[in-house]
């Protein structure tokens, strides 16, 4: 019976306490060298399939988490999370969708400087981190995502973001063209925008 | 077609639109603040051209641009530099593609509003693909980690590690430097005092004159042996000038003593 | 089959989610009042019997907890080794030949005071231990050794020490001795020089 054996009890029991996603390696830690974790990891994640509680997998880690279909449910009196700006937003898919990149690199497709704050959110979030340095003059800093941000937003990798292959293919992920980004958009502050008088906060 | 379809209710990141769609220039009074740089006006335009991005007229794109522009200056506002700059590059482009083609341009301009439109569409790309990152099944919004979970911890447990061979030689240590201290000195191959007397005196009969007490001193390898001889024999020397039987003489400091039996 | 049943998805869910263990009837709260919520829990742990994680009741409230018997894998210790440092092992040694003594009379054969996390880091590793009081004024801690102390070093009891007449054979309390005695016999002897020697007992 399932249920009964011990390896997949032990594997069940360590990613249920933990308070944090697990990768094999940091279980095979708590179970002992004798498990074959990714076995029952795979057993156990279709045995929780349909369930009200399902074991994902995101990039390498894994956790339990209530089923998506019951947001509804639970929601309730879950305060949402702070809304992130729309640059921000913007920022993250840039990352996400591009990654490693540079300021300059997130500047050139945004048209617009990135505030300081902007990356800050991100990393204080813990979605975002920078990833070394690019080797060309300047050495700037290149930014990546973080596993937690794979596992924030629900995805196995990288390769399931959105609409990441059909962007690939029409050429919009490509390096971006530097000709028209330095005709146009070098050293602009953009923080100052239409600076208007008839701010309508 | 300028004013009213810049602001397209459609657009949802800026609410008050809806209520100004009818004027242009009312609406720039209200909601010029709200773009993110030149690029992102330049979307926003595009965007009210209702068709596919790729299908975009760069030319009406430009012509809306440049209209927004001139309204924003009667208005007498502020506008960021970089706006004007676009502005400026969007005039010469537009002229360029109205102008029989002149091919001696590089890039042509037909090839500058290709870029252009790539620009916008990758703009658009990665801001739909971030609105539908954020339409995600999101952790701590649509789906739920367990809310009270026991926690793993890594308990430190600190092994000291010392040997037994460390634990017995430390205690032969603390014996050694605490024992009472007991200081033997080594025995040493000497002459004594009684043995030069002997040798000096038997031999000082057979010295007339000065001799320098080394010639007293039996042939020995040994120089501490020899350093003891020295000793004794000048001891012995002192021993017999004090009897009256020899001489000593030193012509000056550290110079050779000399001996000789004493003339009768 | 019990996996797709709505209901008991829902309870599942919230019951997962949830920070505080949960009535009846604050779970219907979530849940909606058409569902026969005890019927739920009921056949939920049933489910969960015999698995790595289980649904309990205590008193009115529910919660699940991973399995009691498993809760040993929690606790991972991870050992860190450090070397006793020179005090420690005298003091050591000085217990455990000596044993019992008082702190004084550990200081008075070491001939230098030890500070008070020696014997605390002795204590801490589990081979010395507070073994009474010396019945005279001020009425000092006296130390011994520990069981574990005979295990760590491979002794069946205290008199498998060797003694001073072993140390002293198997040479090794010659170190300090020979050094002295270069010091003396060797460095000085130039000095001596015309030194008269008299005693040549």
């Amino acid at each position: 019976m399932i249920e009964t054996d011990p390896d997949l009890r032990a594997v069940e029991a360590t990613l249920f306490a933990s308070d944090h996603p697990m990768t094999v390696e940091q279980i095979r830690g708590y179970v002992g060298d004798s498990v074959d974790v990714a076995a029952a990891l795979s057993q156990l994640s279709e045995h929780y399939a349909g369930r009200g509680i399902e074991l994902v997998r995101r990039g390498k880690t894994w956790h339990f988490q209530t089923a998506a279909d019951l947001a509804h449910l639970l929601r309730r009196e879950r305060e949402e999370s702070r809304k992130l700006s729309r640059a921000a937003v913007e920022t993250l898919a840039i990352i996400a969708y591009h990654e490693p990149v540079s300021r300059a690199e997130i500047e050139a497709i945004r048209g617009v400087q990135i505030s300081k704050g902007t990356l800050d959110v991100l990393m204080e979030a813990g979605w975002v981190r920078p990833a070394g340095r690019r080797e060309v003059p300047g050495r700037p800093l290149i930014y990546a995502t973080t596993p937690a941000f794979l596992t924030h937003f629900g995805l196995t990798s990288r390769k399931d973001l959105p609409g990441i292959a059909d962007l690939k293919a029409a050429g919009l992920l490509d390096p971006i063209d530097s000709a028209m980004g330095e005709m146009l958009f070098t050293g602009e502050e953009s923080d100052a925008e239409l600076a208007i008088d008839v701010n309508n906060a | 077609m300028t004013g009213p379809m810049l602001f397209d209710a459609e657009y949802p990141l800026r609410d008050e639109s809806a209520a100004n769609d009818q004027f242009g220039s009312d609406v720039l009074t209200i909601d010029i603040d709200g773009w993110e740089g030149p690029l992102d006006l330049l979307l926003a335009l595009a965007r009210n051209q209702k068709v596919d991005l790729r299908q975009l007229s760069i030319l009406a794109l430009v012509e809306q641009y440049l209209v927004f522009i001139d309204q924003a200056r009667t208005l007498k506002l502020e506008l960021a530099a970089d706006y004007l700059v676009m502005a400026a590059w969007l005039a010469y482009l537009k002229s360029a593609l109205l102008l029989p083609k002149d091919p001696t341009i590089d890039p042509s301009p037909e090839e500058l509003a290709l870029r252009l439109q790539l620009r916008l569409e990758r703009l658009n790309a990665m801001r739909e693909s971030g609105a539908r990152l954020m339409g995600r099944d999101r952790v701590g919004r649509d789906v739920f980690l367990r809310g009270t979970p026991e926690g793993l911890r890594v308990v430190k447990a600190r092994a000291w590690e010392c040997d037994y061979f460390e634990l017995i030689t430390a205690y032969g240590q603390i014996n050694a430097r605490t024992a009472p201290a007991m200081h033997i000195v080594k025995k040493r191959q000497v002459m004594t005092l009684e043995q030069a007397l002997e040798r000096v005196s038997a031999m000082i009969g057979r010295a007339i004159d000065w001799t320098a007490i080394h010639a007293f001193l039996p042939p020995m390898a040994d120089p501490a042996l020899r350093k003891s001889a020295l000793a004794s024999s000048f001891v012995a020397a002192l021993e017999l000038a004090k009897r009256g039987l020899i001489d000593l003489q030193q012509e000056a400091t550290f110079a050779p003593l000399m001996v000789r039996k004493t003339a009768r």
